[in-house]
């Protein structure tokens, strides 16, 4: 048996045994889990290196569950997929990097951040199952399936977020609103799956593709597709739960659902572009996607700016930040059917819409880390209580310049590079675009100087004297994200040129996608 | 929650091992008539919460321990992660025991038949385990609510 | 079109389900009206799963020579039953949980997250 | 104002589902069922099982239902972290 064919159901069964067998190990020895879940994680994340460097080198990898052969996708001559598969192309490994680095990081942060709370085992377990879950709906092919993932991400997302209401009232509010937010949006999922199954009689997203004619059916599909999964991304009109969720999780969750809500981003992009593409009015749908972005980023910008509490703020820049990755994924879509158009700044939108998708996972990761050490040494999270704590902890300080740059789209820090090739791209398409998201780069930069001077400037507070500098494993998983923000910050070409564009061409080219499982490239 | 009436609790007596064993049956039957693995554990655990409501969640914690449904729990999963795995020689999930021969590998005649409980491979090995798991799963689900509910009207007196 | 009927079921489910879900102010309300959509769901699958006058997809002592229904919709519907069994669990645990601190389950008096 | 924005949306989503019903093909008569013929005529020779559905759900889809049982795993642990503060 060859064990590199089998790697994309590695990637995701070795933490989910990891997560079955944690509660076993917990009964034997407590501490023993978080490393435990460490190391199922590094793996996870070793096998997503190596199957990004495979996909990159050879081309898309399918993998059918139970076929007499991993790449057997259509058995004895049939026209149609029949079971479930995997079906991971450059796009899908992008995701997948995001997802293994984040919660590979959110684990080891994790061991000692969540040192002192009861019930760690099943943390640990909820946290693998929170990883399963995103990476089963970056990879999966099959709508159904899917669905399955969405549920195991957003339950064990919602148990992670509620993991402090047996003390606390306000985690346990920000856990239901968050699962009946995922609850209607799996479910409007299923239902499309439905519409989907009367239809064509089929499951599987590539064989959908291939056979989608439009109907008024499938606008209506797409009609509830994509409001459900803006709404489970967090774009503006539906963003309720955003800031509940991010700000009463414990900060490596709310780093991880970060990376969980991409998910669900990239979800759209790929129901909009693999399903979809040009069949559908582009034009239209792309200016939908480009106000859910507008309205993304100007909400969330100023609902961020007066807030108190250092977690909703950045989860409000959570908001806004997203709504970059609409507007520029937006205007790609919009001139999709216009080739010369698409050449000429498309994909340059694109990239920087995909390229600012993990450039924000990595620093509203550091940023949410940064608030997790600052709770963790001060118990507070409200931003007036704070100050002077640059005194007391000098590298948790770095990290959150570091982050705050970046955020702000300051030189030479990642987001700067990504926001860089939005605005001159999206300003070819329309130059007011780009000043609106201009301005609210420039809103978040004085969103992020306040938090900074109440936070970390002025004289030293006498009821902080005892904080210290954040433990050894937390500042490591600061230290890791800052790395790859100031390496991406300093070689973007280098990234984009190699991750970002294949990402951007298999969303673009829709025969590739179906032309992996049904043959015929 | 309080114990109920003397009928109710001779009533539950008599019948929930019928309940159970019926539904074990469903379970192993999974693959030759209608149920399975899920159908068959929810039967269980509806005998679990027939228990339960019966003998109240103080009294009924002597004889359901959640500790020991947990572990039947995970041993389920387990059971079905692993032979999700056993076929990795070929592909996740692959049917390696159907048709061979060996335990549960008679091939089926084609078309309607009376039914041969050793047909259907990794089939009934997996209903059992499933239906280990959802039973366990079940149980400890209804357990813990009772338990939490009766956490919650504590607070609510005192 | 009468016909069609059951989709016109499904169309009531899930409408009563985001008319509770949106208008009602109770947290089990709210879990119930969840619990209406995801029956609706389940329904429209089972629906498009069924075929005039043929029988269930199991051979062991079937009548022979008759149709059979689709099976894949009812395998779908099976999962989905069970997924949304765990998200009730949950959900109604979450509400147990806000009912424990705050002593209400009016969504009006629960809410100190604003802003 | 937010009930009335929340009734727009109602009367929208509404229309969808009503349309969607209309559109829909006529009950009991499935005009493509290409896959599920397939598993009709095939389950029982490449799996063994009578009972096709449960030759989909565990052999056909039987990632799926690995998925399922994860869900059900995963809210197990979620009800019992919830209540783990409580004892007795």
């Amino acid at each position: 048996m060859n064990l590199s064919n089998h790697i994309p159901i590695l990637i995701i069964a070795i933490p989910l045994l990891a997560a079955f067998l944690v509660p076993l190990i917990g009964r034997i020895n407590k501490k023993a889990t978080g490393i435990f879940t460490t190391l199922a994680l590094s793996v996870s994340l070793i096998l997503t290196i190596a199957l990004a460097v495979k996909i990159l080198t050879v081309g898309p990898q399918v993998y059918v569950f139970g076929a007499t052969s991993p790449s057997l996708t259509l058995p004895s001559g049939l026209k149609f997929p029949i079971r479930i598969m995997f079906q991971i192309d450059a796009m899908s490994i992008f995701m997948g990097l995001i997802t293994a680095v984040i919660s590979f990081l959110g684990a080891i942060y994790s061991i000692t951040f969540m040192e002192q709370h009861s019930g760690l085992d099943k943390y640990y377990s909820l946290l693998l199952l929170l990883t399963v879950g995103m990476f089963g709906m970056e990879f999966t092919g099959d709508i159904f399936n899917f669905f399955v993932f969405l549920e195991i991400a957003s339950i064990a997302a919602v148990a992670l977020i509620a993991f402090r209401g047996v003390n606390l009232g306000e985690p346990a509010e920000a856990g239901f609103k968050y699962m009946v937010v995922s609850s209607i949006s799996a479910l409007m999922v299923l239902f499309v799956a439905g519409i989907f199954y009367g239809q064509y009689g089929l499951l599987n997203f590539a064989a959908l593709a291939s056979v989608i004619k439009y109907s008024q059916l499938d606008m209506i599909a797409l009609g509830l597709l994509v409001p459900v999964l803006a709404m489970k991304a967090g774009a503006v009109p539906m963003h309720m739960w955003t800031p509940d969720a991010y700000s009463e999780a414990p900060a490596p969750i709310s780093m991880i659902l970060v990376a969980a809500s991409q998910a669900s981003l990239y979800a759209l992009f790929r129901v909009v572009f693999s399903l979809y593409n040009i069949s559908l009015n582009t034009l239209t749908v792309g200016w939908i996607i480009i106000i859910f972005g507008l309205l993304s980023m100007f909400i969330g910008v100023t609902m961020a700016i007066i807030q108190k509490d250092i977690k909703r703020l950045m989860a409000y820049h959570a908001v806004s930040q997203t709504g970059y990755m609409l507007l520029g994924v937006g205007v790609g879509l919009a001139v999709l059917a216009n080739p010369e158009a698409l050449k000429d700044y498309g994909i340059t939108a694109m990239e920087g819409g995909i390229f600012h998708i993990m450039n924000h996972a990595m620093y509203k990761g550091l940023l949410f880390l940064t608030a997790g050490a600052l709770f963790f040494r001060t118990g507070t999270r409200d931003l007036n209580k704070m100050g002077g704590l640059a005194h007391y902890m000098k590298y948790t300080t770095i990290f959150f310049i570091i982050g705050a740059a970046a955020i702000a789209g300051l030189p030479p820090f990642n987001g700067f590079a990504s926001k860089l090739l939005i605005y001159e791209s999206v300003y070819r398409f329309n130059p007011l675009l780009s000043i609106i998201a201009m301005v609210v780069s420039i809103l978040t930069l004085a969103s992020f100087v306040k938090v900074f001077h109440s936070a970390f400037l002025g004289p030293k507070l006498p009821q902080f004297k005892e904080v210290k500098e954040t433990p050894r494993s937390m500042v490591f998983a600061m230290a890791v994200l800052s790395c790859i923000i100031i390496f991406f910050g300093l070689f973007p070409d280098l990234i984009v040129k190699n991750l970002v564009h294949p990402a951007v061409m298999s969303l673009i080219e829709q025969f590739k996608y179906t032309g992996t499982v049904l043959g015929g490239m | 929650m309080k114990e109920m009436s003397r009928i109710v609790k001779t009533v539950t007596n008599f019948v929930y091992g019928f309940i159970i064993i019926f539904g074990f049956y469903i379970i192993a039957h999974g693959h030759l008539t209608p149920g399975g693995g899920f159908q068959g554990g929810a039967v269980v655990g509806s005998a679990f919460a027939l228990l339960l409501v019966s003998y109240g969640s103080l009294n009924s914690r002597e004889f359901l321990k959640k500790d020991i449904l947990s572990l039947f729990e995970g041993f389920g999963l387990i059971l079905f992660i692993v032979l999700g795995f056993s076929g990795l020689g070929i592909t996740f999930f692959y049917n390696f025991l159907a048709n061979s021969g060996g335990w549960f590998g008679d091939t089926a005649i084609i078309g309607v038949n009376p039914g041969n409980m050793n047909t259907g491979g990794v089939i009934p090995l997996m209903n059992i385990a499933v239906g280990l798991e959802v039973l366990s799963a079940f149980g400890v689900i209804v357990l813990t609510m009772a338990s939490g509910a009766e956490f919650t009207k504590k607070k609510e007196n005192s | 079109m009468i016909g069609n009927l059951p989709y016109v079921a499904v169309v009531i489910f899930i409408g009563l389900g985001i008319y509770t879900l949106m208008f009602k102010k109770n947290l089990i309300k709210i879990a119930i009206g969840v619990v209406l959509i995801e029956n609706g769901v389940n329904l429209f699958l089972i629906t498009l799963g069924y075929r005039k006058g043929a029988i269930a997809p199991i051979y062991t002592q079937a009548p022979s020579g008759q149709a059979m229904v689709l099976p894949t919709p009812q395998a779908l519907t099976l999962t989905s039953i069970v997924i949304g069994i765990a998200t009730t669990a949950l959900i109604l645990s979450v509400a147990m949980m806000i009912y424990k601190h705050y002593g209400t389950l009016d969504t009006d008096q629960v809410r100190r997250l604003k802003g | 104002m937010k009930k009335i924005i929340f009734g727009i949306a109602f009367i929208i989503f509404f229309s969808f589902l009503i349309v969607s019903a209309i559109n829909m093909r006529t009950f009991g008569e499935p005009t493509i069922s290409q896959m599920d013929d397939y598993f009709i005529e095939n389950a029982q020779s490449e799996t063994g099982a009578n009972n096709v559905v449960t030759s989909i759900v565990f052999d056909y889809r039987g990632f799926d239902t690995l998925g399922e049982a994860t869900v059900l795993f995963t809210a197990v642990m979620g009800v019992v972290a919830l209540f783990r503060g409580v004892k007795k």
